[in-house]
């Protein structure tokens, strides 16, 4: 049933590729490479309840960690990503070392200097950033062997983005059906009461930490690479603030939920911002409205009358 | 062999001394009663055991392993686990994960590659504790949904799913109801026929009628210690108690 | 360096005199934390609100000090319903009520952007003299802001540890339901400290004004050494808010003279990751924290 | 299971929402459809409204009279948000929903930059009214064209008024992006090549609170400054170094000024140089093509919006209007039909050359083939008495440095 | 005489766990009353049901007449009733003087200060001292005259006796005496059963959230098979 559901949902997004008229494919390759995003970021709040204002830390480094060995050394698309993703790793392990031994109130105002921090460095380092200017990139073609696939194809960037969200979403949903995700899921509903069965919860934290900024760099990077440009603008608090409304819309986790969220909201954004330009103020009013229904968001409240939110065995 | 020694732990709070050089010693399979009136330290004691607290002074021996100090998940890794006065549980967990998330803790940890459900060695011991502390038929029901003795029974379910040598219970009987607190002594009876168990409770019936030993504590003293007919003879404990009115 | 030992104090100075104000927003941050036991994220957001208020103010009255009056009244009487309507249903929920603070800053900007505008404007100093200070001429009234603030910071003080009403408020952020149980009524003190907080807040908006620009998200960059300055001094701990406050606003400033201003701001943000390593509370924050 | 619903439920609303949604670019082909990237909120707000008003205004003047080769212009207007990213956001949906043709405007370097690429791979032509170099430098590509000054043709242009009626020895504090490095380069180049000499170069990170401690690093011996910023960045400036060198002079480009009414400035800005690629005040240039313009654009002769009083940035203003009726020119002369002839116009704005008129109320120039950059004269502005006066007019071939790239050559 | 606390038929729940399942009681004016009980029965519950901080589902509480069950618990303080609970619960990081005058709300009370030192001699040395700082008697102490200060009718003391030296027990069995003296109606919650019969006149035995036996002390003299009964020691 759940599977089928899957197949029928995968199948639609690739047939989605080939029907949807330019504009509709481009804001939907924007909104694959935010669902990542916001499936990353439901690991961390939704999963092991860690609040972090930090996260465009990540995916201003995964997008520049993507861009920039493109720029300067002339690495291919996919290498590149890797890149990106190593070095959100590596961020995500710095900061959550920092971050995650701290309690709750600690830990939402140190992930928000780590963000501001970075806004900061990212706009003085202009000669390695761009700065708000940012840096715009050739995006080379991408080679399996004989077959070559240019990113310039109105299709390329679709299915490219396309791959790495099923690829990320099947590991997300593999971690979250392991033990490890059962042990998210516990420390999320009695810290405490986890590590009196056993389990270091700091480390696990860090890990749910590291998973997350992880695949928030994942996530810059294919903004950046749909893009084909990266600013100092994604460190901006904006992108640690925005996951929060897609999760909450959407709902707290269920990994699938903050997808739904995404895609409401950039519908939203994309049609509302030509005629209303102060359509941001909506964000905060949802934020308000949802958490005063439900904490879980909005999917959250359907499961939550049923049952509970999150998966079962 | 005593597989649990206390020696000389002394606990300030500030000005306030909670517990002063208490010693301890506990043999295996023991089942050990804790009593004392409020404020005697009882549950002091057990969150310096379990390395919630860090004592003042003394040290604490498991199997002649020093764990003084040592952070709650390691100690309890060595097998020593409890269950909480005020009960702590996983609201949003089924009775039956959160018992799993206990087993799990000493066998695969994290490996992010395998499915919960794989783990069939893990959902074999599940059930098995499920059964052992009879709740095999709720075992899908939410533990928040649960009523609150059978909340005290999953809390044991989960102490005991860490497969611990020693079994530290926190006043297991305390706000359920007669029926409820009589299927819990008759799971700690069971349980105490293969592992090592340290009660504590207020009720001293109910200690004097299961445990094999009973150590009484009196502003953060041990004031007397021996088996139940011992301890209902003794002069200082009917003072404690009941005073010479 | 041009000029020695001079150019140094110089900075120095310039730094103290921006940590008094940071004091007073810091103050008011660490001060609903400790009783609310949030952390405001939408602080910032109401120093900006101050200080976009007072530019009405200044523009409708013609008269600064007015403004200086007025637009803590204003504040006040918009914080009190934030807090009884918006902030009071998630109380118990440290996290949920700190997600609700960013929705709130995310509308107090927008409205801000809305209403006031995205561009930046100023507010003419309202004391133009100069002074003579350390060998180059230094604005008379960012001397006064100091000494203003300086002087509202002593009479919190004051009033937290000298008046009846300032040690029912710390009594609440020691042990609310005790303080209940004494007979204060801590809703009235949720809503007193909300609302204090926040004044000093939009008082420091307002007195930056004119030093700074007015731009509805000029509360980005002043929240920035405030987190750091509570999070070094000890979330809730106010004697530890107005001394990280002060050290690490000359600090920066000291530092300045050598590096840019922004490799001054990130050996601030590295001293405060080396507090953390050492101390997670803090430097004076309490163990609980 | 009920949850499972209403999740696959709301997976389908979503899909439908962008199946209809994206209907909305089967509109009909008729008009040639122009699509504008106003900086309409964030820091730019300022630029972004005025250059809305004029636009609208050029393209409302040109269905009067009849449309370009008879079809309508139609006009599309996406808001920047001041921010590149978006920028370059909108500037896809621009061309991939709406289905423009032609991309006008952004008052930002950066948004400028970061489109450019976009331009070349959705083969779009933009005209962006940006200033820095690099637009129509190794930045650019053969579908950029920068119709306004550059950064360099201001900086060369003003380099030997500034050491002859200014000062020696210089300062410069430049905003540290793209745009302000623009600057603090080309001006130490000139300025050297004319026998002046920078001391000290500061650059300042966009958005400072406390400009105090980067102006304390002026040195005694500089004589005046030159600076590139604005907005709030420009009002902390002028304040903070009028409270610490009260004495210094000051050199900069007249958009800083950006809505700002310069007698509210205050004796901070009194005596301030700017350069400016067109007048603010009809006196500056007043010829019938001007009064003509300004009125179109609604604006009265001190620059101020007739009906609400506000102020116009029409130092750059022009820039949208002549790009917009340069654009009308090339799809005259090359006789554009659709998409596939934007090689054509390309090709006839190579090398345009123009004549004073109502159209190019600037003056008459040329866009120079090889790096597609418009070719003017420059004006010099100084506050008197709280109002900007012209002190000097520097002719275009002052202004002209040889070309850096060629375009030409480039294919399509 | 009309009681001046009287507590009927309440039934408080924590969460799921029914906690009180009936409680009525009452406390008459210048009456020293006792509530025991094992370790679990309710009784502190009890006394944070009386000040209101947490609400019965069923059940009235009436102070001077007066239905005070809906009242927040600093209108019930206000109201005249006094709270010592148990641990004390000071304001750690305050003086001593600080921590008195939390209970001190009308103004020109300075004469009651007097009198709390003369009840309590050794916190008028330390009252710039940190209240975290004091000996376990004198955090009692200070904790009973804080609640003093409110000017209470009727005192609920929860387990004063924990923690306290012999010596201290003793002492503060004078000052219960003393206020008793002084018509302070106290309802007292306590384990040591000698100390609470040295105190109190009438004496109620809870057992699991009810209460089980009612008498005076005169009573219950000699009849230890009450407390066996009730308290659970065997003989």
């Amino acid at each position: 049933m759940k599977r089928g559901f899957t197949f029928l949902l995968v199948i639609s997004l690739l047939v989605l590729g080939l029907i949807l008229p330019r504009g509709a494919r481009s804001l939907m390759v924007q909104m694959m490479a935010f669902s990542i995003f916001a499936m990353a970021y439901d690991i961390s709040l939704g999963f092991t309840n860690q609040c972090s204002l930090g996260h465009s830390v990540f995916f201003g480094a995964g997008a520049y960690g993507t861009i920039l060995p493109m720029l300067h050394w002339h690495f291919g698309v996919l290498p590149s990503v890797f890149i990106g993703f190593l070095l959100g790793l590596v961020l995500a392990f710095l900061t959550g070392l920092i971050s995650v031994r701290l309690s709750e109130a600690y830990f939402v105002i140190v992930t928000a200097i780590f963000s501001a921090i970075f806004h900061l460095l990212a706009m003085d380092m202009t000669w390695l950033t761009g700065g708000d200017d940012g840096l715009s990139v050739t995006l080379p073609k991408i080679g399996f062997g004989p077959l070559k696939l240019s990113l310039y194809h109105p299709l390329g960037t679709y299915y490219f983005v396309l791959a790495f969200l099923l690829a990320g979403y099947l590991a997300l949903r593999t971690i979250v059906g392991s033990p490890l995700g059962m042990i998210f899921v516990a420390i999320r509903e009695n810290e405490k009461r986890t590590a009196f069965l056993g389990y270091n919860v700091r480390t696990y934290k860090l890990i749910a930490f590291l998973i997350s900024g992880t695949f928030t760099a994942l996530s810059g990077g294919l903004y950046a690479v749909s893009l084909r440009y990266a600013t100092a603008d994604f460190f901006s608090l904006y992108w640690s603030i925005i996951p929060i409304v897609w999760c909450l819309v959407g709902g707290l986790g269920t990994l699938i939920g903050p997808c739904i969220g995404v895609a409401l909201m950039s519908l939203f954004q994309y049609y509302v911002s030509a005629w209303w330009t102060y359509y941001l103020v909506i964000f905060g009013v949802l934020i308000l409205l949802i958490l005063r229904v439900s904490r879980r968001g909005i999917l959250g409240y359907f499961i939550g009358r049923g049952a509970r939110g999150g998966w079962r065995l | 062999m005593a597989t649990l020694k206390v020696r000389e732990v002394t606990k300030r709070f500030g000005g306030l001394v909670a517990l002063d050089r208490v010693n301890l010693s506990v043999e295996e399979r023991e089942l050990r009663g804790i009593i004392g009136p409020n404020g005697a330290g009882k549950t002091t004691l057990f969150n310096l055991i379990t390395g919630e607290l860090k004592p003042t002074g003394g040290k604490i021996f498991l199997d002649d392993e020093d764990i003084t100090g040592l952070p709650p998940h390691l100690i309890c890794q060595k097998g020593l686990s409890r269950t909480f006065q005020l009960t702590s549980i996983f609201p949003e967990l089924t009775v039956y994960e959160s018992i799993w998330v206990g087993i799990n803790s000493k066998r695969h940890r994290w490996n992010p590659f395998t499915k919960v459900k794989n783990l069939t060695d893990v959902a074999e011991r599940a059930e098995k504790i499920c059964h052992l502390i009879g709740l095999q038929e709720k075992r899908d029901e939410l533990a928040v949904n649960l009523s609150y003795g059978d909340q005290k029974i999953l809390e044991i379910g989960m102490a005991l799913s860490t497969e611990p040598s020693i079994l530290l219970l926190d006043e297991p009987t305390q706000g359920v109801s007669p029926k409820e607190a009589e299927e819990i002594i008759g799971v700690i009876q069971r349980l105490a026929k293969d592992i090592t168990v340290i009660l504590i409770e207020h009720s001293v019936d109910v200690v004097l009628q299961v445990c094999h030993k009973v150590t009484v504590l009196h502003e953060g003293r041990v004031i007397a210690e021996g088996d139940p007919a011992e301890i209902s003879k003794n002069e200082e404990v009917q003072r404690v108690y009941l005073g010479e009115a | 360096m041009p000029e020695g030992v001079g150019f140094i104090l110089f900075y120095l100075i310039n730094g103290l005199i921006w940590g008094l104000i940071i004091a007073l927003i810091s103050l008011g941050l660490s001060l609903i934390f400790g009783v609310m036991g949030i952390v405001n994220m939408a602080h910032g957001d109401i120093y900006m609100i101050g200080a976009v208020l007072s530019f009405y103010f200044v523009s409708l009255f013609g008269n600064f000090w007015i403004s200086l009056l007025i637009v803590p009244l204003i504040v006040a009487l918009i914080a009190a319903p934030t807090e009884r309507f918006i902030l009071r249903p998630f109380e118990g929920h440290p996290s949920v009520t700190m997600i609700a603070t960013v929705g709130i800053s995310f509308i107090l900007q927008q409205v801000a952007l809305a209403t006031f505008g995205g561009i930046p404007k100023k507010i003419s100093s309202p004391w133009e003299v100069s002074f003579d200070f350390l060998g180059v001429s230094y604005p008379g009234y960012r001397l006064l802001v100091a000494a203003i603030s300086a002087l509202i910071i002593i009479g919190v003080w004051l009033f937290l540890y000298r008046t009846s009403l300032g040690i029912l408020i710390r009594a609440s952020m020691q042990d609310k339901e005790m303080a209940s149980a004494m007979g204060i009524n801590v809703n009235k003190v949720l809503i007193g400290t909300f609302v204090l907080g926040s004044v000093l807040a939009a008082i420091g908006g307002v007195l930056a004004a004119p030093i700074s620009q007015v731009f509805y998200l000029m509360g980005n960059d002043v929240i920035l050494l405030c987190f750091i300055v509570v999070i070094v001094g000890g979330l809730g701990s106010l004697e530890g808010t107005l001394i990280a406050a002060l050290l690490l606003s000359s600090v920066e400033g000291a530092m300045a003279a050598f590096l840019t201003p922004t490799e001054a701001r990130a050996m601030i943000f590295i001293i405060m990751v080396a507090v953390l390593m050492l101390r997670p509370q803090g430097l004076f924050g309490s163990n609980s924290a | 299971m009920r949850g499972k619903l209403v999740g696959k439920g709301m997976v389908f609303v979503v899909l439908l929402l962008m199946i209809f949604g994206a209907n909305t670019e089967l509109a009909a082909k008729e008009p040639i459809k122009v699509g504008m990237l106003a900086d309409k909120t964030g820091g730019l707000a300022a630029y972004g409204y005025s250059h809305e008003k004029v636009l609208r205004a050029a393209i409302q003047k040109i269905n009067k009279e009849g449309g370009i080769l008879g079809r309508p212009v139609k006009l599309y207007v996406e808001d920047t948000e001041s921010k590149p990213s978006v920028g370059a956001m909108k500037f896809r949906k621009l061309v991939e929903t709406y289905g423009v043709d032609f991309v006008i405007d952004s008052n930002s370097s950066g948004i400028a930059i970061a489109c450019a690429p976009v331009a070349k791979e959705l083969k779009t032509p933009y005209f962006p009214c940006a200033g820095a170099t690099e637009i129509s430098g190794e930045k650019g590509n053969r579908y950029v064209f920068q119709l306004c000054t550059c950064v360099r043709e201001e900086c060369k242009g003003v380099a030997k008024f500034a050491v002859n009626n200014i000062g020696k020895k210089w300062a410069t504090v430049v905003v540290n992006y793209a745009w302000g490095w623009s600057n603090e380069k080309e001006f130490k180049k000139y300025i050297t090549e004319n026998g002046g000499e920078v001391v000290k170069s500061i650059r300042v990170p966009l958005g400072t609170s406390d400009w105090l401690p980067y102006l304390r690093k002026i040195p005694k011996s500089a004589e005046a400054v030159f600076f590139a910023n604005f907005g709030s960045d420009f009002l902390s400036f002028i304040r903070d170094l009028h409270a610490i060198r009260p004495d210094i002079k000051k050199l900069g480009a007249v958009y800083v000024l950006s809505g700002q009414d310069p007698k509210k400035l205050g004796p901070a800005a009194e005596g301030l140089y700017c350069i400016a690629p067109y007048p603010t005040r009809l006196e500056g240039l007043n010829t019938p093509y001007n009064r003509a313009y300004r009125k179109l654009i609604g604006v009265d002769e001190e620059g101020l919006e007739i009906g609400t009083g506000k102020r116009f940035v029409l130092a750059y203003d022009w820039a949208v209007w002549q790009a917009m009726f340069a654009l009308k020119a090339a799809i005259e002369k090359s006789g554009w039909k659709s998409r596939k002839d934007t090689p054509k116009v390309i090709k006839a704005l190579e090398g345009m050359r123009y004549e004073e008129s109502l159209e190019f109320p600037q003056g008459s120039g040329y866009i120079r083939a090889e790096d597609h950059l418009a070719i003017v004269g420059l004006y010099v502005e100084q506050i008197v008495k709280g109002v900007l006066k012209v002190v000097t007019k520097i002719p275009a071939q002052e202004v002209v440095y040889s070309p850096t790239v060629d375009r030409t050559k480039e294919p399509f | 005489m009309m009681a001046l606390l009287k507590v009927e038929d309440i039934h408080t729940y924590y969460g799921d766990s029914y906690v009180l399942q009936g409680v009525s009681l009452e406390v008459k004016r210048g009456e020293v009353v006792a509530l025991l009980g094992r370790n679990g029965a309710g009784k502190t519950t009890t006394l944070r049901t009386i000040m209101g901080i947490i609400k019965p589902r069923r059940g009235k509480i009436l102070f001077k007449g007066v239905d005070i069950t809906p009242m927040p618990a600093f209108k019930v303080a206000r109201m005249g009733i006094g709270y010592v609970p148990q641990g004390r619960r000071l304001f750690p990081e305050m003086t001593v003087l600080e921590n008195l005058k939390t209970g001190m709300r009308k103004k020109g009370n300075g004469d009651k200060l007097d009198e709390i030192f003369d009840l309590f001699p050794a916190l008028k040395d330390r009252l710039s001292q940190k209240a975290s700082t004091l000996s376990g008697g004198e955090q009692q102490a200070l904790s009973i005259a804080r609640a003093l200060l409110t000017e209470p009718e009727i005192l609920l003391l929860d387990e004063p006796t924990t923690g306290l030296m012999p010596l201290l027990v003793s002492r503060l069995r004078e000052v219960i005496e003393k206020l008793h003296e002084d018509g302070m109606a106290i309802l007292l919650v306590e384990e040591k059963v000698p100390f609470a019969l040295s105190v109190a006149e009438r004496l109620y035995f809870m057992v699991k959230g009810k209460i089980a036996y009612e008498g005076s002390r005169r009573d219950l003299e000699d009849k230890r098979d009450v407390f066996i009964r009730y308290l659970g020691v065997k003989n």
